[in-house]
């Protein structure tokens, strides 16, 4: 049962990614491109998170940990570009 | 244990290392002297080096005590050993030149120059594909840092295209990796040279696409038609001492050239021996071709010298294509011969340029030089050594090109283009050095003089143009055996895999 | 409100033993080993980066910190499920609104933290926090900020801020002091 | 999966082929990491897929293939170089030269117009 | 031993004026003379040997690989070269440091010429053909040198440029030719080679090697049509001329005629090439040389004319031909040396050597003009000089030729009419410079020149009388040596008798003393029709040609390299396309036959998203923030698939550095244009997607090739060995940091460069600060939000923490140095991001570059520590310790290793980073002396 | 006990999986960017949350306890609020549109004396205003 649920999972972040990514290509503004990209970092951690769980290996805790904080980072850098230009100043 | 064949690797990045901290760092002339220092000890080791191979043989250093063909291992014979101590001496006179000044032009100049020296003396020594990559990017990157020494627009605009091309170039580098990695299971090149002889007949092609790639990526480095433009612009418009360095960066595209068509796809290889060959040498005899007509065309001395760069490494292409003990040896000594002496001209054309005031190299009327029989003199012994006219170097390793050929078609070909292009370079430079040096307008010589460190190191360098002819016969029995030994596979093999292991069925 | 830390080698001692739980968390172990180095590990990094940490009210209320933490948490729970409804309930009915709160609260950690709370809870996201520093020359001198709000579906403006200002700008006052 | 993961490699390569071949120097950069991101799952493909295979001793009893894993992470590191070192000198060229093409000039036409900024 | 002294002693010569070159003009001639003087002086020596008919030879091992050793050998040819060479030489010398002036670099010319000296020496003495060729090409490159003396004249270096592309370009044909010879006789060795001469001739190369050989040969010696240098060789110094373009350069081709004569002569295919170039250069050189004004250029069109002469003999192929060129040699030797002698010592005592203004020297130097005269006639052929001997021999030669069969009467009847050409300018030299009236427009009066600067000529003149009067008393021995040597066998009867009866050849000498009279008497007529026709400048015309060379050179080059990166990179991904292409053709099929895994639902979204947003950077790659959104997609989706496929090291590094290249993008794109105009073609975008899809499809089927192949790979021993050897259970990690942590080494190295070359490229950058965003939106005020500067501070701690547990769990799970530099790194990014540079400066003033260096150091000293046990450099040590309380821990050395990693990571990071963030503020990086 | 912990794991993954989806059709379906922003902030970060619980139930399931899956719900909760800030104020300082119907956006624009940053340097007229 629970295989099933966790395929059931997938497919529900998958589509919420496909989601997300539609959003980014149609906009129509620049913010709303960052925040479907921050979306999908946030997903994609479910995502990796769910293959952890899949292959049973808590080996992949890591990368959802990194991608928690390294998209954080990305996104406000961006941010900060769109608002001063200068991200560092 | 022996560490003499790390050395080469460690000793440069120490140095640079070494300088970038307290207390060295902080006063020019400790870093200057630190740098020289470092690199002469770097000759001293790598001769001794060679005086070793020579005695000893084929020995390879494994890294981390890991055995071939699991860890990564540096192989020292006659022929790598020989372009390490090639490198060391172009650096000795390039790092003497660069001291007189030029090394205070911009930041980070002697520690990038040492970390260069590692990267290609890496290159020259490692016996693991993947390293060689790896190295190769040191050396890359150590070169974009020194092509912009000193600052400049046509710098800037050179790097652009040298360091996009050669970006792409490592991409294919990586490509041709994963096919060889994919296909034989191994990086060692030694051990590649053995699953090449125990290759599936369904592997083949796919080896042969890999292997051909690595083509492009030597190509690229060396310089060869229709993958040199970058050249001529990033050479001259390069610092000098850097431009000097420079000039072994091609021979290195050449070198892995021999290395990985001899050794992985050498007579060993089955329907794979030799496959290079095809493309090699109509591409040389080109490039040779191509390099003439830029001899030509150049409207400065530097990009005069560039091509000449051009034409040698069309010349050496072309004996690597000839696949022969007597070519292989042709290439050793003639790389020595053009690195030394295109290195000097790099040096000597900013001296020239630096005395001819505002018409600098370009091949105009100009101001009188303040010493035009010192650089005259270089300049006469320069360019007879690289026309490949005696009493210099060049001759003799023309005499070996030439007589490398073995068929009479190779010879037809491979003559008519070498003569032909020695004929133009003969008129390219005698036209150079008849207006640089006397086509003279005005009779004021400005101030500036050669500095004894810049005499010294053009001096250094030059010095190997009459020397190589005076002691050619232990230099062509070096060559000689360089490429014997390099051409004798299974010896390698054995040493380096130990005696299990078998290459195939021989030919 | 105290800003000075007790002792000057342990700087934020809520921090370093947030940093213990996180080092054993990473480590998912309470061994012995993991305790020692989780120690000095949540002494030593506090102390390296306490250069880069500009002076903040500390909290003196530790217990009702804990039950700000839990209100908010039960909060962001309601919060989720009311913004579940929103997003897939018809369009039309939504009023969304940009709402100016006056803050009571004076200093960045607090003010961070509440407008933080109030991302995370019931339809409304912080947009905002003005005047700032920057166009302020003197910071100490200000003395009426205001956090800007986006509301996905408003109801009563002034019954929003009032709950806002009870049930999380309050606490946040006693738990700082300020 | 092979077919749908060799697919994606060939994909991005051409993407990021055609990147490579524009005339400013930012796409050529967008290019560069692109075509770098083929090649590393190229380099890695070639030790074959593995699912559920970490090599991580005694977590599975079927690892993938750790050395292109190793070739790979080198190859990334040096990747990283070599494109900051490429931003850093577009941005240089831009400052030197007054345009942001690739040649450091802008082609024939164009030399007249100003640059759009 | 005494013969190598013979080719050093020159050698050393040449070094003599550089050190004398600060003493008094006459000390430093005579210093410069001793050294041939001394060779001369020991050839003399071997004289009685050599005239006996003995060939001697020394052999010194050099570069025996390549068949080329110094090899000497002194026969009767040998002999008579050399005697020309050093005793014509000794006289220059003389001559020279009369003929200089004041302003002239003495030493200079005297190296030069010693140079020349030896390598002429060279030439004759050379056993070894290669050898040969080395003093062959000397001779070029040292009479350039000597050509180009007056630097400063025009003419003088056009000259020289032309003499040495015409002879080098010669120099190859030989080189060539002599390589062949070698080839076919399979050695270098002259000796060897001279007695091949039946295996040479029969190989089917002889025609091809005859060609190139005599090309060398004849654009040396100026034969029709390479004799257009040697007129312009003229601008060099008089003596230069007297010794090079009379004596002994241009006769070095008659010398490789005369010394190759038993290898390749005696064929048809000689005797057509050699003879009728000779005839024809004998006939066009006598013809011009009349027209000449100036006298240098009579006298040089006379050489070319006399060398044309010696050339038919050899050509024709007789013994007694041969004889009559050795002899012919001597005499043009003596008379031509000393007739330039007299015409330097004319100008340089009247200021000009235009025939026109030159007229009465009789009257103002008796001696000089009597000397002179006396020259000239030789040359004309007069009796009792020592020409008229040589051409009777000439003249009777060719009429005993039957080799153009029928037509045979045209070779002497064309030979007479040579000679009285030759007559003729003999005449016009001496009626229109010695009488013909008054001087007209001298700058000032001539006079008889020093004591000393005549006598060589007086030397020469009485040698020519001498030889002309009793020939077989002077001349005898030499000859006869130099004729066996060049025969090879036994010498011919030949008589050297003065009077040799009423004969055929005696009358053609009457023939052209009267024909040459009659016509210098009616010159007029023959001047004015040659002015009607065309004249051809050979300089301007070389000049010309050499220009449109160049200019063709650059049309071409400038066609291939327009210097657009575009075509660069077009070539290479075109060689992409072929040369990976090409083999995949070949293939039957691409399935390897390993079973494919399965695809599932989420793989196909995931593979669908990274196409999606692969394609969709592409289509908005012109809106560059956008473009960077997407490919941080692709990025993401990227690490994603390494985490399906069991890689969670690679989705790690890949996805920290994915986040710190976009913010360095973004980093970059403040100082970039956003927009990227439209600027290619509708063709060149085809031709690019064309050409992109084509690398695609041959990548992706290289791929899918590989992944469905069976596989064995040397990956089982680090599957086995990591934890026994290299004491961690990551398996990559103990790869990178272990088994080929060399390559991490390297890898770290690249990216501490890389730091060290961007600070460098940032360094005195002009800096510019857009003052809005690319929708001309000024900037916001606010620089650094609250809620972020707050939030960030408080992540720092949290960041270091996570960043120290990667670190450590690197070895036994994924992680390690690299990814925990990045991650300190990035949180200290943040830190910049949220207070700006001045705010972290005053919290951590750290030079990068300098972290970057401690960072490489740890890694460097931690491998070069297994030194000490007397391991390999990066030899891992691991073992684990019972602590108690703590329990069992490992300690290792790929720890220190990875610390080096770490620290490198976060000092280029930070350098790299900071740098660029720091443009806009007051720390922007300038080049100081600490660098 | 086995069984009740893997209908508590099903029942937070699919809590999870469920707010993430709605998190992100929030995203797409909105309006205007104001409204999007909603959805993904509090949405996703609930999500998330649902789906590490059901890991740590899941992992705890299978060997001994894992709780470090809560590390990343804590990052997640301290960071998306200032990722929401961020963005709003991007989109304010790109004067984006809110959905007419959006009440105190025009006060918004008016009311600027308290002066943010952001919305004064969308409005230059305001700027002059307060000058004046
Ligand atoms: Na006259
Ligand atoms: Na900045």
């Amino acid at each position: 049962m629970l295989e099933n649920v966790i395929f059931l999972v997938f497919g529900m972040i998958s589509l919420a990614l496909l989601l997300n990514l539609w959003r980014l290509l149609i906009g129509p503004s620049l913010p709303d491109r960052i925040l479907a990209l921050d979306t999908m970092f946030i997903n994609s951690i479910a995502l990796i998170i769910l293959y952890g769980l899949l292959m049973g290996s808590p080996l992949y805790f890591e990368a959802a940990l990194l991608i928690a904080m390294l998209g954080f980072v990305s996104t406000v850098a961006v941010c900060k570009f769109l608002l001063r230009g200068d991200i560092i100043e | 244990m022996s560490h003499l064949i790390i050395a080469p690797i460690l000793l440069p990045i120490f140095t640079a290392l070494l300088i970038m901290l307290p207390p060295i760092h902080y006063s020019p002339m400790r870093r200057r002297w630190v740098s020289m220092v470092s690199t002469v000890i770097l000759l001293i080791l790598t001769v001794c080096l060679l005086l070793q191979t020579q005695a000893e043989g084929v020995s390879f250093y494994a890294l981390g005590a890991w055995q071939p063909p699991f860890g990564i291992i540096l192989v020292a014979d006659i022929f790598s050993v020989s372009m390490v101590c090639l490198t060391s001496m172009l650096a000795l006179g390039a790092i003497c030149y660069g001291s007189a000044g030029e090394d205070e032009k911009g930041s980070f100049f002697h520690p990038l120059f040492q970390f260069q020296l590692m990267g290609i003396n890496g290159a020259f020594l490692t016996g693991d594909l993947f390293n060689l990559f790896v190295f190769f990017e040191v050396l890359l990157i150590a070169s974009y840092g020194l092509l912009v020494h000193a600052g400049g627009k046509n710098k800037t605009k050179a790097a652009v295209h040298y360091v996009v091309l050669n970006l792409a170039g490592s991409a294919v580098f990586l490509f041709s990796l994963g096919i060889l990695y994919g296909t034989l299971g191994t990086l060692n090149i030694a051990d590649m040279a053995v699953q090449v002889a125990k290759l599936p007949p369904e592997n083949l092609m796919l080896v042969k696409s890999g292997g051909l790639l690595l083509l492009i990526v030597f190509a690229l480095k060396a310089a060869i038609l229709p993958l040199q433009f970058w050249l001529p612009a990033t050479y001259s418009a390069a610092s000098p001492p850097v431009a000097a360095l420079f000039a072994v960066m091609t021979k290195i595209g050449i070198y892995a050239l021999l290395r990985v068509y001899t050794t992985i796809f050498g007579e060993q290889a089955g329907p794979l021996a030799g496959m290079a060959s095809d493309w090699l040498w109509p591409l040389g005899l080109a490039t040779i071709m191509l390099g003439a007509i830029g001899v030509l065309a150049s409207q400065d001395f530097r990009k005069l010298v560039a091509n000449l760069v051009i034409i040698s490494v069309g010349t050496l292409v072309t004996l690597v294509a000839l696949q022969s003990s007597a070519a292989t040896a042709a290439v050793l000594f003639y790389t020595i011969h053009s690195t030394l002496v295109c290195g000097a001209l790099f040096l000597l054309a900013d001296l020239i340029g630096a005395q001819r005031g505002k018409a600098g190299d370009r091949l105009v009327p100009g101001r009188r030089m303040a010493q035009p029989a010192l650089l005259g003199t270089m300049f006469v012994v320069a360019a007879v050594a690289v026309a490949g006219l005696p009493p210099m170097s060049g001759f003799v390793g023309k005499l070996m090109i030439l007589q490398a050929a073995g068929s009479p078609l190779q010879q037809v070909l491979l003559w008519s283009v070498v003569l032909l292009s020695s004929l133009m370079v003969l008129i390219g430079l005698s036209r150079a050095g008849s207006i640089l040096f006397w086509r003279v307008s005005g009779n004021e010589a400005g101030p500036e003089r050669v500095l004894p460190l810049q005499a010294f190191a053009l001096g250094w360098l030059l010095l190997a143009a009459p020397l190589m002819v005076v002691f050619a016969g232990p230099l062509t029995e070096l060559s000689f055996a360089a490429a014997e030994q390099m051409r004798d596979i299974q010896s390698s093999i054995a040493i380096i895999l130990g005696d299990a292991a078998t290459v195939g069925e021989q030919p | 409100m105290r800003v000075t830390p007790r002792f000057s080698w342990l700087p934020t001692p809520y921090r370093s033993v947030l940093l213990l739980v996180v080092w054993l968390l990473l480590n998912q172990s309470v061994a012995v080993v993991h305790l020692f180095f989780g120690t000095i590990l949540a002494l030593v990094i506090p102390l390296i980066s306490a250069r880069f940490r500009d002076p903040q009210p500390l909290i003196e209320r530790p217990l009702l910190a804990l039950r700000y933490i839990l209100t908010v948490f039960g909060d962001i729970i309601t919060a989720n499920a009311q913004v579940a409804i929103l997003i897939l309930g018809p369009q039309r009915r939504l009023n969304p609104a940009f709402v100016r709160m006056p803050l009571d609260l004076q200093h960045d950690l607090p003010i961070t933290i509440l407008a933080s709370t109030v991302s995370m809870t019931p339809g409304t996201v912080s947009a905002d926090v003005y005047p700032c520093h920057d166009t302020q020359p003197d910071a100490g001198e200000i003395t009426q900020r205001w956090l800007l709000i986006h509301v996905l579906n408003l109801e009563d403006e002034a019954e929003l801020i009032a709950t806002i200002k009870s049930r999380y700008e309050a606490p946040l006052k006693e738990i700082f002091q300020c | 999966m092979e077919s749908l993961l060799a697919g994606c490699i060939g994909f991005l390569t051409a993407c990021g082929v055609f990147l490579l071949l524009r005339g400013r120097t930012f796409p050529v950069v967008v290019g560069l990491t692109m075509l770098a991101y083929a090649v590393n799952l190229f380099l890695f493909s070639s030790g074959r897929l593995t699912l559920q295979g970490a090599a991580v001793l005694g977590t599975t009893d079927n690892y993938a293939d750790p050395l292109p894993q190793a070739l790979v992470l080198t190859a990334i590191v040096i990747g990283f170089a070599m494109t900051a070192y490429l931003v850093i000198l577009a941005i240089r060229a831009r400052a030197d030269l007054g345009n942001d093409h690739v040649d450091g000039k802008l082609p024939g036409n164009e030399n007249s117009r100003k640059e759009s900024r | 031993m005494t013969l190598l002294w013979i080719l050093l002693l020159p050698l050393l010569g040449s070094l003599v004026p550089v050190v004398t070159a600060n003493w008094r003009r006459s000390a430093c001639a005579m210093a410069t003379a001793i050294p041939p003087a001394i060779a001369l002086m020991i050839l003399l020596y071997h004289s009685s040997a050599v005239f006996a008919g003995e060939s001697l030879r020394y052999t010194l091992a050099w570069i025996p690989l390549l068949g080329l050793d110094i090899s000497i050998r002194l026969d009767g040819l040998a002999f008579l070269f050399s005697l020309l060479i050093l005793g014509i030489g000794l006289l220059i010398i003389l001559y020279a440091r009369y003929y200089l002036s004041e302003q002239d670099s003495m030493p200079r010319f005297y190296a030069y010429l010693m140079l020349f000296m030896t390598a002429m020496m060279g030439i004759v003495l050379s056993n070894n053909v290669l050898q040969l060729w080395l003093f062959w090409e000397l001779t070029s490159i040292s009479s350039f040198l000597l050509i180009s003396y007056w630097w400063h004249k025009s003419e003088a270096r056009r000259g020289a440029r032309m003499a040495l592309t015409v002879t080098g370009a010669g120099g190859l044909c030989l080189l060539a030719a002599l390589l062949l010879l070698g080839q076919i006789t399979g050695s270098y060795d002259l000796d060897v080679i001279l007695a091949s001469g039946a295996v040479i001739q029969q190989h089917g190369w002889y025609p091809l090697v005859l060609v190139l050989f005599l090309l060398g040969c004849f654009t040396k010696s100026a034969q029709f049509p390479f004799h257009f240098w040697l007129p312009n060789a003229m601008a060099a110094p008089t003596p230069v001329s007297a010794y090079l373009h009379s004596a002994t350069m241009v006769k070095a081709g008659i010398f490789l005629l005369a010394r190759f004569y038993p290898a390749m002569a005696g064929t048809d295919l000689w005797f057509l090439l050699v003879s009728i170039t000779g005839l024809t250069t004998l006939l066009v050189g006598a013809y011009l040389a009349l027209f000449k004004h100036d006298l240098k250029g009579l006298l040089a069109y006379s050489t070319i004319s006399h060398l044309g002469l010696i050339t038919l003999l050899f050509g024709m192929g007789t013994d007694l031909a041969a004889v009559a060129g050795v002899f012919h040699i001597i005499n043009h030797a003596t008379f031509k040396a000393s007739l330039f002698m007299a015409a330097g010592i004319i100008d340089h005592e009247s200021g000009s050597r235009d025939m026109r203004k030159l007229n009465g020297l009789w009257h103002f130097m008796p001696i000089t003009a009597t000397l002179a005269m006396v020259a000239a006639a030789a040359m004309a052929g007069v009796p009792l000089l020592n020409g008229f001997l040589s051409k009777e021999m000439f003249f009777a030669e060719t009429l005993h030729q039957h080799l153009l069969g029928s037509l045979s009467w045209i070779i002497p009847v064309l030979a007479t009419v040579a000679a009285i050409f030759s007559v003729a300018y003999s005449m016009r030299f001496i009626h229109d410079v010695f009488f013909n009236g008054k001087p007209k427009g001298l700058t000032k009066t001539p006079h008889e020149p020093p004591r000393y600067m005549r006598m060589p000529v007086e030397v020469l003149v009485v040698l020519c009388i001498l030889v002309g009067v009793a020939p077989g008393y002077i001349v005898g021995d030499l000859l006869y040596a130099a004729s066996l040597s060049v025969l090879g066998t036994a010498v011919p009867e030949y008589s050297l008798a003065i009077w040799h009866g009423l004969n055929l050849p005696l009358l053609m000498s009457v023939v052209a003393l009267a024909g040459g009279a009659l016509i210098y008497i009616n010159r007029k007529h023959l001047f004015d029709f040659q002015n009607t026709l065309p004249g051809v400048d050979a300089i301007n015309t070389f000049e010309a040609a050499m220009k449109m060379l160049a200019k063709r050179c650059q049309q071409i080059y400038s066609w291939l390299d327009n210097g657009s990166l575009q075509r660069y990179l077009v070539f290479l991904l075109m060689a992409i396309v072929v040369l990976a292409g090409l083999p995949l053709l070949q293939l039957d099929t691409l399935y390897g036959g390993r079973p494919e895994l399965p695809v599932d639902a989420v793989n196909a979204a995931g593979a669908a998203m990274l196409l999606i947003s692969a394609f969709a950077t592409v289509v908005f790659h012109r809106q560059r923030v956008v473009a960077l959104l997407m490919i941080s997609v692709v990025g993401l989706m990227v690490s994603i698939a390494f985490t399906r496929f069991s890689a969670p090291d690679l989705a790690l590094t890949q996805l920290s550095v994915e986040v710190v290249t976009i913010i360095l993008l973004m980093l970059a794109l403040f100082f970039l244009p956003h927009k990227t105009p439209k600027q290619s073609s509708p063709t060149r975008v085809i031709r690019d997607i064309s050409l992109a899809s084509m690398v695609g499809v041959v990548i992706g089927s290289i791929s899918y090739a590989i992944m469905t192949r069976p596989f064995n790979t040397i990956s089982d021993y680090f599957l086995a060995n990591a934890k026994t050897g290299g004491g961690g259970t990551n398996v990559v990690n103990v790869i990178l940091v272990d088994f080929r942590g060399f390559d991490t080494f390297g890898e770290i190295a690249v990216l501490g460069i890389a730091s060290l070359g961007i600070f460098k490229l940032l360094t005195r950058i002009p800096v510019f600060k857009p003052s809005s965003d690319g929708e001309g939106r000024p900037w916001a005020l606010e620089r650094h939000p609250v809620l972020l500067a707050t939030v960030s501070q408080g992540l720092l701690p949290l960041a270091l923490m996570v960043s120290v547990f990667i670190f450590f769990r690197g070895h036994n799970l994924p992680g390690g140095g690299f990814i925990a530099g990045l991650v300190t790194a990035v949180a200290l990014i943040l830190q910049y991001i949220a207070h700006g540079v001045e705010w972290v400066k005053s919290r951590m003033n750290i030079e990068y570059q300098r972290v970057v260096a401690v960072g490489l150091m740890v890694a460097l000293i931690t491998g070069v520590a297994s030194w000490l046990f007397n391991k390999p450099f990066l030899t891992s040590w691991f073992d684990y310790f019972d602590i108690p309380l703590l329990g069992k821990i490992e300690l290792a050395s790929a720890i220190a290793f990875d610390a080096g990693v770490y620290i490198t990571v976060v000092g280029s990071t930070l350098l790299i980073l900071a740098s660029l963030g720091k443009m806009t503020t007051s720390h922007r990086p300038v080049h100081t002396e600490t660098i | 006990m086995q069984n009740w912990m893997e209908w508590a794991v099903a029942f937070f993954l699919l809590l999870g999986g469920s707010f993430v989806l709605i998190g992100s059709i929030g995203l797409s379906r909105m309006p205007d960017f104001f409204m999007r922003l909603h959805g993904p902030t509090k949405a996703t970060t609930l999500g998330m949350g649902g789906i590490l619980l059901g890991s740590i139930f899941y992992f705890s399931l299978q060997q001994s306890i894992s709780v470090h899956e809560l590390l990343i719900t804590i990052f997640l909760l301290i960071t998306a609020p200032i990722s929401a800030h961020m963005l709003i104020k991007t989109a304010l300082h790109h004067q984006l549109k809110a959905i007419e119907r959006t009440r105190g956006e025009r006060e918004l624009k008016q009311g600027q004396q308290q002066g943010s940053p952001d919305t004064k340097t969308a409005m230059p007229e305001s700027k002059q205003s307060k000058e004046s």
